[in-house]
């Protein structure tokens, strides 16, 4: 089984420059040990893809590893801007950035799409938005029965997904509970898709039959990485750390202070970094 | 009693939610008045949060929209494009919460430039999220913002989602069924959308402010109602329960 | 709350003559005794949607409430034919049945855009299939992006769709697992939902995060109807009656073997009959 | 060893499935097959039912798609339209299995109606359930079904699933990326699609079958490949394994 492997062959075999690369996490299982791996491997130009880019998306582009980003909603939850997201945009610092911007609806239906092995998603939404203007991938079609005007979106095709999920079984089946988001689909839809873990068990005999489960055929990598969501969090495991989600706006706000950051916070550490940073969050329960 | 002017928003857009209304509730000022609604006059108001939290009873307030006490405590928790597609979409949303970075008096919102290009703003903000869809899906939209005449124009930058349109006949004239933004209420006041214009008029004047400062505070020509009475102060229940909620937001996210 | 009511109230309050019905369960949670207290209160010229239509349907046929069924695969499975749905679409006793057939992929997606709120479904289907040439409610659209054909069908909106779920708790929050087949489209996609369940239950607090519930306040009427299921099976309660299923194909082989039995177990019963057919088949473990 | 031919054909038809294949797998034949392969030497094998069970290994054959068993040992079991659009269409499955009431040479075939006229059958039969998108979604497609005049025939009354269409070519001008049937196992031979022309042509035929039964047994003018090899009797590690998972069956379903 050469599906567990290290989160350095992980990224490695998988993510290379140029990719359509999708880290999901819908504020819960935010898969940053990876992301930061990305980083420290230099990929460049990649196409990131996620409805809600946060502090992992600010620090991939901060350290010029992004050429586009497709999102819904680019901020730091419940804080304010993404500073580093923001500097590139509308300052090319590293470089250029483009942006490709829809709705979440357009987003969540366009992964859906994706793992349905569709070209477009249909569904009802864009009404007299601004986005359809500026945004030549949202089109609208006729319902064949009825006339009604539905917008359309390509569905979105990863080259590689990235999750974070609780647990996986022996076999790499992989568990995901809670705040699922779009992690299901951002793996089905992706040619090739990793996921980081909190913990490997033995079997899921004691799972919900109906719980969110990845088979192993559809995954490439399963790499165990305790704490690998943090600052985001794993319903079980650690609580989301919203502290950090503060401090990290000064953090970011300045270039100088986010590369030093992220000179000690992620170019010389390791994905075992992680695990002390949730030992002190347990989750509630 | 003594209040806030944050704290009167609170409580006036909390009274507006009904015991049997479903509830796409955003994070900040609509997750505080949809769950004062919930601990006050509300007991049995449903809380859906985008995140797929389906009838969700937080005991603190969320900092993000998927906060792990979200989940813990809802009815049940399905995907996200599950929650756009059967929930949103699907029409069973009865009020809609928005606020924005600006307004006009359509009820149109900018969640996403400042500036009039969309490719090079003057600042770029986070965007729209699930705005677009909600704007239309939802039975009614109600919009909770603090007042102030840079955040309530008269054109707004980019149209991130419909109110009622550039004309207040957009929503008609494009098919969308659902009612639109019916209710704002800010800081200084409570609008609601004249049935003949669709323009927010005041209908209600917070206690202690007076119409020029509501006038000050508004990029457009605001009109006022003929019958604009005075919103009731809150009371002590109201109060309390908001007071004791924002405590227990306060101390659990301190202690992380 | 009158949410919960008698399964005669329910039947009587929400399903009438003339109505789109669903009476969902793929092999799984069937909501047998529902159907035969619609049969019960003469209900006709119903248009029934089922996937896959089994005994309940061969029996509301049989007995006169079918003005047409919308369906996918109509057999009794692993046994043979529904007898009198052949009766009556062959030889149209006890009338004439009309049908209109799809193929699953499309009733799914029908179901699926039904409870999305859309007016039709999208996906990739139909290519070089015969039922696009007979049934007009299949259509074919482009992708706006890639011009792909694609297959479309009208969305699935029943005026009244009815199933059978392991259990409510005290609120009428609906809880199904196991296979789940299309029941919750199905409940969101009608204008009206009753359900029957094995049992009702304090609280669901030891249920998965992710566990298929169904809020109370999606749903018109929730019976408790224990053994409701029979011949079917409630995961968790009781087995698959496949003797049943099986000793079904001579009752229905003739009419008048399937008016005794009919007469017998379906007009001079009550739900209360269930729990006994269930009592020597206990669920599994 | 004796064995019968239903066995021999069971046996034929499980030796095909691979060890990394992922099936979708109908009631009957298939499900023997494929649960044969899992027992014997295909123990990885995923097995997927329609009503939603993935990667389920069933001690005992289901009489229905949806018995308990396939959901009690599954991986995971998702929701009818998941399957359909996430499993299905997404391209995820390897191997479809099809059986049917009548098939032609092309592997097209007909489980609708007997006689050609679909609103007047001379026999309504259940009908195609899955098979229409099953046929063009899978990877390819192994068709499992006794022979007989009757049932393999030169026109089929109804094209209930595309095989390689009425001319071998129809796949292709349809635009269907996968390769649809490629392998036809029967009680008397094994057949496979010819590259050339799309029709099947018999490659193997099972010990103690001559040409002319399995001429007599065919509708259409069979054609024999230019090698034909004997298929190799069921040995005893599959007999065994097949007949105590038919014997568990049959005091599983006697049961209840």
């Amino acid at each position: 089984m050469t599906l567990f492997v290290s989160l350095k062959e992980a990224i490695a075999e998988n993510v290379f420059d140029g990719d359509v690369v999708a880290l999901e996490g819908f504020t819960h299982l935010i898969p940053y040990a990876a992301g930061h791996e990305i980083i420290r491997q230099q990929r460049k130009d990649l196409t990131l893809v996620r409805m809600t880019p946060d502090l992992i998306y600010d620090q991939l582009i901060g350290m010029g590893c992004v050429k586009k980003m497709i999102f819904s909603w680019g901020g730091n939850p419940g804080v304010g801007s993404l500073r580093r997201f923001r500097d590139a945009y509308e300052k090319s610092w590293p470089h250029k950035l483009e942006i490709e911007e829809h709705s979440h609806a357009a987003m969540a239906n366009a992964y859906e799409a994706g793992a349905a092995g569709l070209p477009c998603a249909v569904f009802r939404g864009y009404l007299g938005a601004g986005l359809a203007e500026v945004n030549p991938n949202i089109r609208f079609i006729e319902c064949p029965f009825t006339g009604e005007r539905l917008a359309s979106v390509p569905s979105i095709r990863p080259d590689v997904s990235v999750i974070h999920a609780q647990k996986a079984n022996r076999n790499g089946d992989v568990l995901i509970e809670g705040i699922v988001g779009v992690q299901k689909e951002a793996v089905l839809a992706a040619k090739r898709a990793i996921v980081t873990v909190e913990e490997i068990v033995d079997n899921f005999d004691d799972v919900h039959p109906n719980a969110c489960v990845l088979p192993n055929w559809t995954l490439k990598a399963v790499v165990k990485v305790p704490g690998g969501a943090h600052p985001s969090y794993a319903k079980g495991y650690y609580e989301r750390d919203n502290a950090f989600y503060k401090a990290w706006d000064p953090i970011a706000s300045e270039r100088e202070t986010f590369q030093a950051w992220m000179q000690d916070n992620v170019l010389n550490q390791g994905p075992e970094a992680f695990a002390e940073r949730v030992a002190f969050t347990p989750a509630k329960q | 009693m003594n209040y806030t002017p944050t704290e009167m928003m609170t409580v006036a857009a909390a009274r507006a939610i009904r015991n049997d209304d479903v509830c796409f509730v955003g994070i900040g000022m609509p997750s505080a008045a949809c769950n004062l609604a919930r601990l006050t006059h509300a007991p049995d108001v449903t809380l859906i949060y985008e995140s797929g939290t389906i009838g969700t009873k937080p005991d603190v307030l969320p900092l993000s929209i998927g906060d792990g006490e979200l989940c813990d405590t809802a009815v049940t928790t399905v995907a996200v494009p599950e929650m756009f597609r059967y929930w949103l979409q699907g029409g069973r949303i009865s009020v809609g919460f928005l606020g924005a970075a600006q307004l006009d008096k359509y009820g149109n919102l900018n969640t996403t430039v400042v500036g009039d290009d969309y490719d090079n703003p003057k600042v770029r903000l986070p965007g729209g999220g699930g705005a677009p869809e909600i704007a239309t899906s939802c039975g009614e939209i109600f919009i909770v913002m603090k007042q102030s005449a840079r955040g309530f124009v008269d054109n707004i930058d980019f149209m991130t989602s419909l109110g009622h349109g550039k004309t207040g006949t957009e929503r008609e004239s494009l098919g969308v069924k659902t009612k639109g933004p019916s209710r704002l209420t800010t800081d200084l006041c409570i609008m609601e959308t004249d049935p003949a214009t669709r323009e927010f008029i005041v209908t209600s004047i917070h206690p202690g402010v007076t119409r020029e400062q509501i006038i000050e505070n508004t990029g457009w020509a605001i009109r006022f109602a003929d019958q604009v009475v005075e919103t009731p102060a809150p009371n002590e229940t109201e109060l309390s329960a908001l007071r004791a909620l924002n405590e227990r937001t306060a101390r659990a996210h301190a202690g992380q």
